[in-house]
Parts: structure tokens; C-alpha cells; sequence
């Protein structure tokens, strides 16, 4: 698709050289290919904005299946990171990852100004308005799979970890796999390249990778684990906050997965619209029914995590699949996330399911590509071949394998060590009192909600009551006058 | 040994507080309670039906001191808590038979207030 | 406005093939009709993406009006309609509502591909981006009606009763309506056609009589009525969450009114738009001041259902009215709503409304066309006559009778017949004991808001103290050590 | 920019006329210009669409920052606000506003019509849909700048204030600043013209100054200030709806600066995007770190206060500067709001911050394009001249001030006598006993957390409990038959 | 004085109150509590952990009376509390030794109880 | 009979509830408090001002107990609940004159507890 979009750039170039020369006269007014650049970069544009507000959606997500001490935390957390993130892909991140087509990073747009020229890859030469779209949109990228990351590490992880880890993972972690598999790097080498259309590996498993790296390091939360090894539940406070969480992750990703066309030639991306969707909604039953099929109750969280665990897996196969697929391929994740956070609950504390939600549904949606990829599509993308179904050959599963394992291997090895050094340094995990006196209150000096913590004359606070001038005589004055009645 | 239970409103506390505090008895324990009495309720109004409410919201404040010091305590109360409106609560005074401080296990009148002089008075 | 659109369908055919030669020869390139196509199917997408966040907004109102016992449910609910709705509507209620251009139901387009071809109707061809984006757009329509259904039916009903009625509804009830009036069916052959420009009836009438048909057979909530029989109030648990509910509603619409010209030709989404808001300001207006000299209280319910009303009223006339007549329809609504949530609460428990809100508007918003329908308008889509102010003739105000009545009956009578089955097979409603509990805990397992419920120290649960040496010797565990002061 | 978009229009009817004779015959067919004409449209009413969204962000920004007993009334606030506004924009506001290029106001498109004509200015002409688009977008401007206002009037003013205020805020105050800055009024001939592209003076220092003159006639909130006038903490109840309000708030910038390029000639937008982004993180980087050297804790409150005020400063910059400017310009903003409100709080009790977040960033940001203004952008905007850093000279900071002081002494005093004219006649704040209730139970007549505030004994209401033959005999009936589990 | 301390289910004190009231008894506290007993426990689920509540919220009543009426107030709550399942509650009676109205200052049995017949009767 | 009270911290609630349970004693009733005592106060800072808390959350256990069975009790508590550091808490003895369980109206010791061998050993 990227490939796809850089010869459609030069077919148009050429078309506006050859066949539209009103195009050099007419420099004030609009023509085709100027509407077209046009139109490419408002979708650009809506499509980032939608993924930005995915912010919004991995806060609420996480503030769901966080207590009510540890909440103020997540709002800071998500404002830092993502600032922190923002500037350092300016600085640094977007050049190694598409500021040129060298194998392994980039090396144009350092500190991007208008102006620049990009030395090669998906939007070689100016940036342009369409250039600067594309900055944008690769940027709210990063910073989803920067805030995937943090799932595994609610309720104990100290504040100064994110800063430092948000500088490493958006400057090189995530520059490196995006370059790798969207930006020309080797990944797109391995057989015919690579499927990934949106980012199940590139975004989602590199998040809950770094997750993953982080939370071994961290333990899991006091008094998730009996004397007797089993897990406890620690029910998160806000089924609501979460369902605002997951409906607006589901939003969002109608910018991830269709903007992933990078333009609105042939109308694509509203193909892609509908086969995120379908895979969504088949998501959220799949995980529905197993685990009716397991408990005989409806876990709420469950169903949420059916329809993340879905979009994750659909991520990957959103542009290179037929309608039919998205329902398999998102029923399987919602199995899989399922069976995945019962399993991995047992060893690691892995408080909103991110490994399996991420991970494990990063992989398989990765993977769906090698099964499930049309010819139609692979065709149309330039990328990869035909899936299993179609040809009936397990080369393009195996390039999609290699894929995952050098991003795996990669990310795991570079958060790892960022980690560890952050633990030895500064500390990754704040002490056994102020866990238990909630994150909120330790960190920030202030509870979240403070009316839930606080006793109630202490939070009046003002003196004695007034002199019985001062308000209505003989009114009980918490109560309104006009609302008395008779005892 | 006996114990003040009162029944006030919650902008009477801070001050009741601050005064047991500087006669030498921080120890003490509040919660919320809802009270009816002499006061008037309020009635509520929601997409055209209504509800009322005959309860008040009330602060408890419980303390147990030694006997000679319940007067103190009481008129401490008194003091702060008086509005001259209804609504203004009531004080009880209960016997107390034992009392046991959780962190060093000790019995007696002794453990009753933190402060170290106020023991030492006793 | 839709007929409109075939024809321009047409007449753009026809200029490619005629007057821009250059589009047959470069393929790759965009041409004018190309780049309409994209445009119209980018504003398509951003107004279905728009529609369908108006789940949440569904959500969210109904969670404000909901006690906090039983609000995780709401989110499952809200998660597993939406996803049931749109497996079925791909399977089945497309084909039947805009697969053909037959009285009754459409024939073409069961389990949908992207290279399946229509029929006949709004998009009889080759289905392409433009169809797949029509299919989204129809289908989150299709979904909105669902979502108001439930409305009437809260803190009572049975989870399993959501999956199968979403089921008829999605493949049978929804897919009638919309053929009828939106696919070309009998309704828009009375008269000159039934105006209902997105959907006051097609969508809000028929999810209110679902509601209705719901309710019926549900009975109140435990303490709805005093023993003598009058009407208790049962406060939802936030106004926060209502007020969020509204405002992504609002939202919504503009993606809802505004959509339903299917494309951006001459502009006119961005006058739907404005008439959309006038009558929503005016119905908030409406509201206010009616229940204010009704109570000398302004009920913050009523201000927001002001607004819901209004949007619903303005639904049907937005495509045919000029701005002037929108505050008016809007403000109407808003009094309409306030009696008869007033009213209908003495007989009907419906916690949020939808009878008033989504039903009666509807009925107003339908009826309406049949007043203010400018003939500029009418004869711009191309369906129905002007209305009653500017024609003096009632004769478009009864057609909209006719769409009203028939819409109804269709719907009542297949939802209550959904509903009986569901009685009296797997059951309608919880026991007395799990509705005092609340569905939360007895039907998911989990309180929605554990802190609420769950006593803290079960909460806290890990044993005793540690050991003096385990943590800072000599602080109080909960307690932060920095933030500790002398007593 | 807004003069940009006027040539532009020149240029397009010029090339219309000249070089595409097509667009004269084929009227039912799309031309380039139609085309461009219905992309701008789009773009103008999805960054509308956006704006008006912002209101979420406001009213969860302040819930956030209110206490429980006041969340209601913030709802119905909203609503009120927006409904009031929307209406007497389209009366009258628009007109004196954009309705004519006289110095003062203008004086056409009171009770705007679609066939109404614009005497002069940015959409002299016909209105169309593009000018239906302009409308909606310059009304969701005005009502930011009035949701702004209402910030430092938390829980204490009357419900009534709020419809006056909002009246003579959307018929008067905010059309005439408007007109001066953005519709060709007086302040586009100081100098070159005051730079404002979005609206930091336009916009925030006009909801802040309303501010301002209301927080000095209202008062502190009871408890605010002590018995030795220091300032105490009054926490607001909900830090989650509190970032909640924030990503709606960033988010909606979105459509605030990049939607002011009024159209996507040549992808500016996506440049605007990319400025604002940057400012915003820099701002949110730089308000942490101020307030964690001030206290050694993250206060969340300020970190989101650092975004918005960050968002606010580079309002005016966002079409005029370049790249590197903006996380400068942010920076700054995110320092400006925590010495700001730290300083403020000392003597006026503005619960939210609005005079350091809208006011002073305002001013920052106006000033700021004296200092960055590039010259590449002030020559494309034709408006103003390049900044200090550029030119050497301090005649633009000039113009920007001159257009500060003009605005702000404009809005403070209307303000301020309206604010004024209501307290000395229905009264401005509510009673001591009402402030105590809080304003939920006594100016609406319910709490907005009910089960926060109402015995759950008397919310239950029902009678004794039922006959044992009622529900299954012996299980204790407030639990879920289904749960229960042996002591 | 005695002062009566019931728990009892959330569902029986509006009737209680009710009935107080007629009997001239309106001033009562109310709380929100948390008990074990032969009642049962409930276990919940959540994303594959289990935790099991042993405690069930009930309502605490206390009310101060003069002695004589102390067998009114018990058996009213009897009355209405009584659904004849395990988790019905129970009562207690606790002696008081003094008693005081804040509004005015008063001390003894005349302030326990709001509406001035009933003072008169004592 | 005696009702023994006791201010504790929340961990320590569980390890007691089990060990009176097994010791026959499942009947009990908590409920959230705050108290101020030794304990230190903790400051909470909000944009630019400051809030100081001098009480703390406890949890308040309450359970009334036949005369006999009140070192058992006290004794669990204090074992438990004991952490060695300021804010562990204390426990009082108060006198309990009656009792009715409201299921079945029956009165005295019997009533107290729900195992049916605790009564029978009564
Ligand atoms: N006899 C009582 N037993 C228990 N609580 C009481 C009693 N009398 C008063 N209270 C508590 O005191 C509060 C205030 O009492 P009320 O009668 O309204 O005031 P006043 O003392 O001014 O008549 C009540 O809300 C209730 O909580
Ligand atoms: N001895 C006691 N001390 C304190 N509270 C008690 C005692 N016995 C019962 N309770 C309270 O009464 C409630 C109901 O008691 P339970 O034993 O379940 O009912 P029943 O009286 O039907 O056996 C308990 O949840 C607890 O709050
Ligand atoms: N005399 C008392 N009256 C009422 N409550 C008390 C009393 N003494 C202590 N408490 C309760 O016990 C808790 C712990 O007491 P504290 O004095 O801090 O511990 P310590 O026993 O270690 O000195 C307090 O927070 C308060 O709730």
C-alpha cells in the first residue's frame, strides 16, 4: 500500500507533466492533482486526529481497571508521554523512520522544518502539506504503541520511568521496527516484504513487548498474589471509564486502520472501514462466548478486550483481506484474548490484559495476513503474497513470522535494558507505602477523587458555622431553604 | 473511662478538633452518619416524580476519655457545635469498661489519649 | 436527496464518458469523477464514523440515568448489540433493506464482498468504496436504532434478551423500515414518497416502538410505583455521564443529518448541519423553560432530553426545511418531550425516556416535513410535495401519517412478538433478588463500580502487616512517607 | 489567511470564467471548482464538527475540577449556554460579526436565510453551502470563548446569570471583537493588520476577560481563603473527568487552528496541525516541570492546565510560524500558567485556572506572533509583518498589543456591566445555604452523584421486605441467588 | 437512658422510621455498615481471579431513649425488620448515662427525643 | 454481654475476621471511620494551596460477645492488628444490657453468635 502510494505520487508528477498542462499556468488556482493532494492530506489528517484521541481511549481503558487511589496518575501519565513523545519524534524519531530508505534507519528531518527535503522512502523530496500530514499521522502511531506499554505497569511504576523510557522508545525502539517494516528498511526485503498494514507488529506487539520487558522487571502489585500463589482479584473501580475507554479506541481506530491508506485513491480506505469493523464486532462475541462458555457470567472487562484484541489482530490484514475474512480473523483474537489473560494472570500481573490484548492478538493478526491475504490485494499493495487459502503456501506465514520475530527479539532486548537501567538508577518501583496509599496521593500530592478519600469536615474545612444573621434564622444551613419540608 | 458519642454538623468539627487537640486529647474517631430529628428533610425532584428525604447528613464523633475529663470534652462540643438552629445534634455519654492500645497492648485509663503529659497527669 | 443521487450518478457516467476522454486512458491518474467519488466517500466514512460513536453517546445518557449497581451491564450491552448488529447486517439486513429495488425487500448482497454486485436501488452496481462506505453508513443507522430500543428496559431485563432481538432486529425489523422509506420500497410510492430525510421514523420511531413493545412486556423496576401506585423517582447515579451521553449524541448528528445527503455535492451537507443545530438549541430552550415553569427547578435531564428531542425532531426535516423552521421544530420538541416523559412516567417506567424522546419527536419530526418542507427542497430530493405552510394542502402531511402508521404497526407488532417469545422461552426479566442486587454483580459477576460496593478491607485483602523491617520502620503503612506532617 | 481565502475565491471565479468553459455547461456535473468548493466545505465542517465538540472538553475540564455536590448544574450550564448561544448567533451575532466589511460591524444576515445574501467581507455574496459552513464554524468559535468565560464562576453563581450573559456575550461582545480582528473590522488596519489566526485574543482572552469581570463581582467560594486570607485547597472531585475534558479539549484544537485556514488550498492545514501538536506537548513538558520544581509533586491538574494554556498561546502563531517556533511558544505558555495560577490564587479564586490558562496564554500567544511571525507565512497571509526574531522590529509586538488592550478594555467593560446590571437585579450568586447544599440539589432540584448524597435507605424506598414465598425462601434477598457461597 | 443498636437490612428502615415517627420518636442516626454472620458470603469473577465478600451491607440504627420506652423502639424494629431469612440482624440495648442538646445546652432525658409532646410526657 | 470496638487498620481486618470465625465467632459488623490519635496528618497540595489531614481511614469492629468470651476476643484483635507502629489502634469494652436476634425475636446470650455450637456450649 505505502509502496503503492509513492508510484501513484510518480504517476501523477509524470500525468501532471505530460497531460494537464494548465497545471503549470494555472499556479493560484486548484487543479486535479492538487485537489487530489488535497483530499489525500484532509483524510491524512481526519484519520491522525481520530488515532490522537486513541489517547483518550487507552487513559480510559486503563482508568477502568485502575483502583480508585492510582487515577490522577494516568491522566499525567498520558499528558507526559504523549508530549514527551511528540517532541522527541520531531527531534529525532520520524527521521530514522522515514526520513530516508536506507535499511536501517533514516537520515533526513531531524528537527523537521517545513522546508526540509527527505533524502528517500515513502514521501521523498519537500515535505509539503501532505509531508507534514504524514509526520503527523506517524506520529500518533508512535505514541499509541508508547501507551500500550504501560498497561502491564499500572498501580506500582514510578512516574520518572515514563519520561525516561518515553525519550528511548519514541527516538529509537519504535523508529526502528516502523522504519523496518513501513519505511523500505530490511523487513521489507524478507521474501516479498512484510504484510503489515497498519501495525499489528509494528505498533501493537511492539507496545506490549516493551510491556512485557517492563513488567518482569516490576513485579506484580501487592496482594495480587495469596500466600498460596493463586491471583487475586483486584476488580478495577470503573466499568464505565472503561467502556468510554474501549468505544473510543474503537473510533479511533477507524483513523488507524483506513488512514493507513495514506490517501483516498479508489476509495480503499472505506473498504478497510468495513472490515475493521466486522472483525471488531466478531471480536467482542468471540470473547463474549468463551467466557459465558467458561464462568457462566458475562465479564464486562472481557468484552471490551474481545473488540481490542480484534482491531489489534485486524490491524495487520485491514488492507490486504476480503470481507469475509475480518469475522474469522476477529473471532479467533477474541478466543485468544480470552484464554490469554486467564493464563497469563496465573504468573504475571498484567493489570488491563495488554500481553494478550496486544501481544498475543498482535501476533496472530500478523500472522492472519500469511493465511488470509487476497491475491486481489496483494496485488494492489505490492507487498508480499497471496495467504495460505489462496495459494495454498506457507512462504508468506513464514516472511510474516520472521517479521514478529525480529521485532519481538528487538524491542524485547532495547526495553529490557532500558528498563534495567532505569531500575538501577532512578528506581522503577515506588515503595510498599505509597502503593498502598494509592499513586495519586504519593506522586502527585493530591487523590484523584478527592472526596473518596478525604473526610468530608476536613474537606469544608471552613470554622465554626455562622453567626445566625448571616444566613436565614433557623434554617439547617446544609440545606437548601427552598427545599425544606415538614419532618 | 467513658465514651462521648456526638452527633454535629460537619463545619462544627474542625474547631471542636482543634480545641481537644490543645487540651491534650487528639485521639478520637468520626464517621458519617445521616440523622433525623427535629429537623426538616427536602424534598427532591427528578423527570417529574419526587422523593424526600427526612435524613440529614451528620458527622459522629466518638472519644473516649477518662471520666474526670468528660465535662472538658463535652462542653468542647457544646462550644463549637452550637448553631442555635435545629439540627444542631445531641451528645451521649457512655460507660466505658476497658480500653487497649492495638500497638503496645497495654490496658488502663492510660492508653485513652496520645499525648505523652496527658498520661503522665493521669 | 437519495433518488438525487442516483441520478447524479448518472449524469456523472455520462460527462466521464463524453466530456473527459482523458479518463478512460490514464487509469492510475485521478480525474474529476474519480476525486468526486473519493470526496463523497471520504464525508460518507467521517459522517459514519461520527454515527457510530453515537454509541457511546447512547451509553453514556443511559448510564446517567442508571443506579450504579447495574452499569457494567450497560456497557456489555451496549458492546454486544453493536456487534451482534453488525455481523447481521452483513449477513442478512443490507441485502434485504438496500439490496434491490423491489416493494417489499432487497435480494442481493447476503454475507457482502467487496466484488459483489447490487441489484438494483441507491447503489445497483458493482458495490467499490462508495458502496462499502454506503454499507457502513447504513449500517451504523441500523445500529443507532437498536441502541435506542433499550432505553425503556434498563436495570431489569435479562442479558440474554439482547443478543436475539438484536438478531430480528438487525436482519428483519430495521431492514423493512429502512427498504420502505430509504431503498426505494412502498412507502416511497404513497403519494409522492414519505419525506424522512435520515430518519426520524426510519430510525427513532422504530427504536422507540421496539421500546415500547419492550416495556410492556417488562413491567417497572422494583419501586418505580408506591404502594399508592404513584410514581417514586429513581435517580440515575451521574449527571456527568448523562451530560457526556448528550453531547456526543449532538456530535453525532452532525454526522447523522449531515451524512444523509451520501455525498458533498453543491454543499448542501454544510446547510444540514446548521438547521441540525438550530433545532437542537432550540429544543434544549424548550425544555428548560417548560420544565422550569412546571417545577421552578431546572431538571438537568430535561435540558439534555430537550436536546436529544430535537435532534430526533429535525432528523426527518433536516434535508427539507429552510434554517427559520428548525428552531421552531426544535422547540416544540423540546416541550413535547417534558410532557410526556411527565406523563408517560405515571403509567411506564422508561428510565431514559425514549418514548418521549425518540417516539413521540419522531412522530413530531416525521409530521413536520409535512408542514415546513420548502419546495426548493422537495424538489431538490426529489420525494414528496412542499408542506402545509407553503402548499396550504395537507395532503404531504398525510402521506407522513401513512409512513408514521405503517412504520409503527410493522415494528410493534414484530418486536412484541420477539419479546413474547423471549418471555416465555428463556425469560424477559431477572428475579426480584438479582434486581435488587443489580445486574452487575449477578449477571457479570463484578460490581461496574467495585469501590462502591465491596467492603474496603475485603478489598484491600493481602494478610496482616508486614514485618517492622519490611517497609520504612516506624511510618503508618498507608500513609506516603513524604507526605506525612507532625499531628 | 482569511484575506487569503477572499483572493483565492477572486482567482477561482477568474479561472472558471477563463480557462474552464466545461464548468459553464456541465452545471450538474462536478468541476474542479465545484469540487475544491465542496472540499473546503467538508473540511470547514469537519473541523466545525470538532469545535463544537469542544464543549465536552470544557464542561469535563471544570467537572473535573468541581466538587461532587456541583456537577449537575455544569451540565445543564452546557447545554444552556450552547442553545442560547446558537440562537442568538443565527439572529443577530453572525451579522454583526461577518455580515459586511464596515469598520465597526457588520449589517447584513440577521436571522440568516439560505438565500440570503453577505453585503461584504470574507463571504460577501450568496451564502451557499460553503457559507453555511462558515457560519456553523465562526458560531462554534463564539461559543467556546462563551464556555470560557464561565470557568472562575464555579459553584457559587446563579443558574439565571447565564442565558443574560450569554445573550448579550453572543448578540454583542464576542461579534464585535470578531469583526475587528478576523471579519475586516477596525483592528485589520493597525499597522498591517493585529495577527490572530485562531483566536488567542479573538477567542480566550475574550472568555477570559468575561472572566475576569465576572470572578470580581462574584467573589471567592466559601472556604476558599481563611480566617488569615490564605488560600486553601478546594479539590475538584474528579481528576479522570478532568483529563477527560483535556484529550477532548486537544483534540478539538484540531479543528480550532487547522479548521481557520477555512479550506485546504495547498495542505496548510496539515502545517497547522503539526505547529499545534508540537505547542501543545512543549506546553504540557513545560507546566510539569515548573510545578514539580516549585513542590516536588506532579500536580495533574497543572500538567493538563500546561496543554491547554500551551494550546491557547499558539492560537494566534499557529498559521504564522514555523515548526521550531512552536514547542518555544508552548514551553513558555505551560510556565506562564503555573506561576499564573500559583500567583492569581493568591486573591482570586478561579477554580480552573481560566485567567492564567485563557488570559495571560492568550496574551502570550498574540504577543508571540510579533516575535516568531515568519516571513514566508505573514506574506502568505497577507496580514501583518514578520516578527522580532525575523525583522529586527518591534512594530508588530506593537500592532499585537494595541489589539490586546483594544479587545480587552472592550470586553471587560461590557462585561462588566452586564455582569453587573444582573447582580443589582436577579442576583449573581446563589445563597450562603444553597452554596453550602451545593448548586445540583438547590437550583435543580437533585444531586448529580444522587447515591453520593441520598441515605441509601431512603433511595431503596420500598417497603418490608417481600413474602418469603416472593423469592426463593431463605436466601437473604439483597443477593444474588446465584453468587451466594457458604460462610 | 438506653441507647438501641440495630443492624438491619436496608429495606426495613423506611417502614421503622415511619412508625418511630408515629410513635413519636423521630430523632434516630443511621449508618452505612458492613456484617457477618450466618448470612452468606457472595463470590465475584473478574478477568479469570475470584474474590469472596464474607461481609453484607446492612443499615445501623441507633436510637437514645428513656429507659421506659426502650421495649417501643425494640419491638418496632422486630417488627418491621423480621423477613424471617438469615441476614435479618440483630439488637442491642446499651446503657447512657447522660445526654445533651446541643442547640440549647440542656442535659437529661427531656432532649432525647424532638417533639414536645413527648417531653411533656416525661 | 459486651460489645468490644475496636479502631484498626483495613490489612488487619481480614487475618482477624478468619481467626474469629474459626474460633466460633462469625458475627461482626465493620464500618469505615476516620481517626486521629499519635498517627501523623499527611498534606495534600492542589494547585498552589495546601489541605492538611489529621485523620486517617481505620476500619471500626464491632461485636458483641457474651461476658465470658471477651478476652477471646481482644486477645484476636490485639494479635492481629499489631504492627508496632503508630496507628494501630485501640479497643474498648462497653457494658451491653440486651439482645434480640430480629429473625426469630428471641433474647439473650444465645442470640449473640451464629454457630449453632457456640450457643450450645452457652
Ligand atoms: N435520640 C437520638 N438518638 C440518636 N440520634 C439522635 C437522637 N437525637 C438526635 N440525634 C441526632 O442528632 C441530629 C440532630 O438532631 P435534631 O433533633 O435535628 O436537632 P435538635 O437537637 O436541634 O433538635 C439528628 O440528625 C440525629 O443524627
Ligand atoms: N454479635 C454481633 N456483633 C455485632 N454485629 C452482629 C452480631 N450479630 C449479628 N450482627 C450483625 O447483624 C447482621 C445479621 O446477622 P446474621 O447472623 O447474618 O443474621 P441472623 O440474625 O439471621 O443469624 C450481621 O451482618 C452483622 O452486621
Ligand atoms: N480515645 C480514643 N477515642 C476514640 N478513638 C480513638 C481513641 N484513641 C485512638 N482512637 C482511634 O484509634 C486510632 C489509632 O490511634 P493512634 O493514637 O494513632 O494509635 P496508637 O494507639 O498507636 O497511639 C485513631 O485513628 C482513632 O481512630
Amino acid at each position: 500500500m505505502r509502496r503503492c502510494m509513492l508510484v501513484r505520487g510518480l504517476v501523477l508528477s509524470l500525468l501532471a507533466a505530460l497531460f494537464i498542462p494548465s497545471a503549470a499556468m494555472a499556479q493560484d488556482g486548484p487543479t486535479v492533482k492538487t485537489l487530489a493532494d488535497e483530499l489525500n492530506t484532509t483524510w491524512i489528517i481526519v484519520a491522525g486526529v481520530l488515532v490522537m484521541f486513541m489517547q483518550a481511549g487507552f487513559l480510559f481503558l486503563e482508568l477502568g481497571f485502575t483502583r480508585g487511589k492510582n487515577v490522577g496518575t494516568m491522566v499525567a501519565k498520558i499528558l507526559v508521554n504523549f508530549s514527551v513523545s511528540s517532541i522527541v519524534w520531531w527531534m529525532c524519531g520520524f527521521a530514522l523512520a522515514f526520513g530516508g530508505a536506507a535499511k536501517l534507519v533514516g537520515d533526513s528531518g531531524f528537527f523537521l522544518g517545513f522546508d526540509d527535503t527527505i533524502s528517500g522512502g515513502l514521501i521523498a523530496g519537500p515535505l509539503g502539506g501532505n509531508g507534514a500530514a504524514f509526520f503527523f499521522f506517524q506520529f500518533v502511531f508512535c505514541a499509541v504503541s508508547l501507551a500500550i506499554v504501560w498497561g502491564s505497569t499500572l498501580e506500582r511504576i514510578k512516574f520518572i520511568a515514563y519520561p525516561i523510557y518515553a525519550i528511548v522508545f519514541s527516538a529509537l525502539i519504535y523508529p526502528l521496527i516502523a522504519h523496518w517494516i513501513f519505511g523500505g528498511g530490511i523487513l521489507s526485503t524478507v521474501g516479498n516484504g512484510v504484510q503489515d498494514f497498519a501495525g499489528s507488529t509494528v505498533v501493537h506487539l511492539t507496545g506490549a513487548t516493551g510491556a512485557l520487558a517492563a513488567v518482569l522487571l516490576l513485579g506484580p502489585r501487592r496482594g495480587k498474589y495469596g500466600p498460596d500463589g493463586k491471583p487475586r482479584a483486584i476488580p478495577g473501580h470503573s466499568m464505565p471509564l472503561f467502556g468510554l475507554g474501549v468505544l473510543i479506541l474503537w473510533l479511533g481506530w477507524f483513523g488507524f486502520n483506513p488512514g493507513s491508506t495514506l490517501g483516498t485513491s479508489g476509495g480503499r480506505f472505506a473498504e478497510v472501514v468495513v472490515v475493521t469493523n466486522l472483525a471488531a464486532a466478531a471480536g467482542v462475541i468471540g470473547a463474549a462466548l468463551t467466557v459465558w462458555f467458561k464462568t457462566r457470567k458475562l465479564d464486562v472487562g472481557m468484552c471490551g478486550n474481545g473488540a481490542i484484541a480484534a482491531l489489534v489482530a485486524i490491524t495487520a490484514p485491514s488492507g490486504y483481506v476480503e470481507f469475509w475474512a475480518a469475522p474469522l480473523i476477529g473471532l479467533i483474537a477474541g478466543v485468544i484474548v480470552v484464554v490469554g489473560v486467564y493464563a497469563i494472570d496465573k504468573i504475571i500481573d498484567d493489570p488491563v490484559g495488554v500481553l494478550s490484548a496486544h501481544g498475543l492478538a498482535g501476533i496472530w493478526g500478523t500472522l492472519a495476513c500469511g493465511i488470509f491475504t487476497s491475491p486481489r490485494l496483494a496485488d494492489f499493495n505490492g507487498i508480499g503474497d497471496p495467504g495460505l487459502v489462496y495459494s495454498g503456501s506457507f512462504k508468506q506465514l513464514g516472511v510474516q513470522a520472521v517479521g514478529i520475530g525480529l521485532a519481538f527479539v528487538t524491542v524485547f532486548v532495547l526495553s529490557y535494558a532500558t528498563f534495567w537501567a532505569i531500575k538501577k538508577t532512578v528506581g522503577l518501583r515506588v515503595s510498599e507505602a505509597d502503593e498502598d496509599a494509592g499513586l495519586d496521593i504519593s506522586e502527585h500530592g493530591m487523590y484523584g477523587y478527592p472526596e473518596q478519600f478525604i473526610p468530608a469536615p476536613e474537606l469544608v474545612g471552613y470554622g465554626a458555622a455562622p453567626a445566625p444573621g448571616h444566613v436565614g434564622g433557623g434554617h439547617g444551613r446544609p440545606m437548601p431553604a427552598t427545599t425544606e419540608v415538614t419532618a | 473511662m467513658k465514651k462521648v458519642e456526638a452527633y454535629i454538623r460537619h463545619e462544627s468539627f474542625e474547631p471542636i478538633r482543634m480545641e481537644l487537640l490543645s487540651l491534650g486529647f487528639p485521639s478520637l474517631t468520626i464517621s458519617e452518619v445521616k440523622g433525623s430529628g427535629r429537623q426538616k428533610g427536602i424534598t427532591e425532584r427528578y423527570r417529574g416524580a419526587e422523593l424526600t428525604n427526612y435524613l440529614r447528613p451528620k458527622v459522629k464523633l466518638e472519644c473516649v476519655v477518662a471520666d474526670r475529663d468528660v465535662p472538658t470534652i463535652v462542653d468542647t462540643i457544646l462550644k463549637h457545635a452550637r448553631t442555635g438552629a435545629v439540627g444542631d445534634g445531641k451528645v451521649f455519654v457512655l460507660p466505658v469498661e476497658e480500653a487497649y492500645r492495638v500497638r503496645t497492648g497495654e490496658a488502663g485509663e492510660e492508653v485513652l489519649q496520645a499525648h505523652p503529659d496527658t498520661a503522665a497527669v493521669t
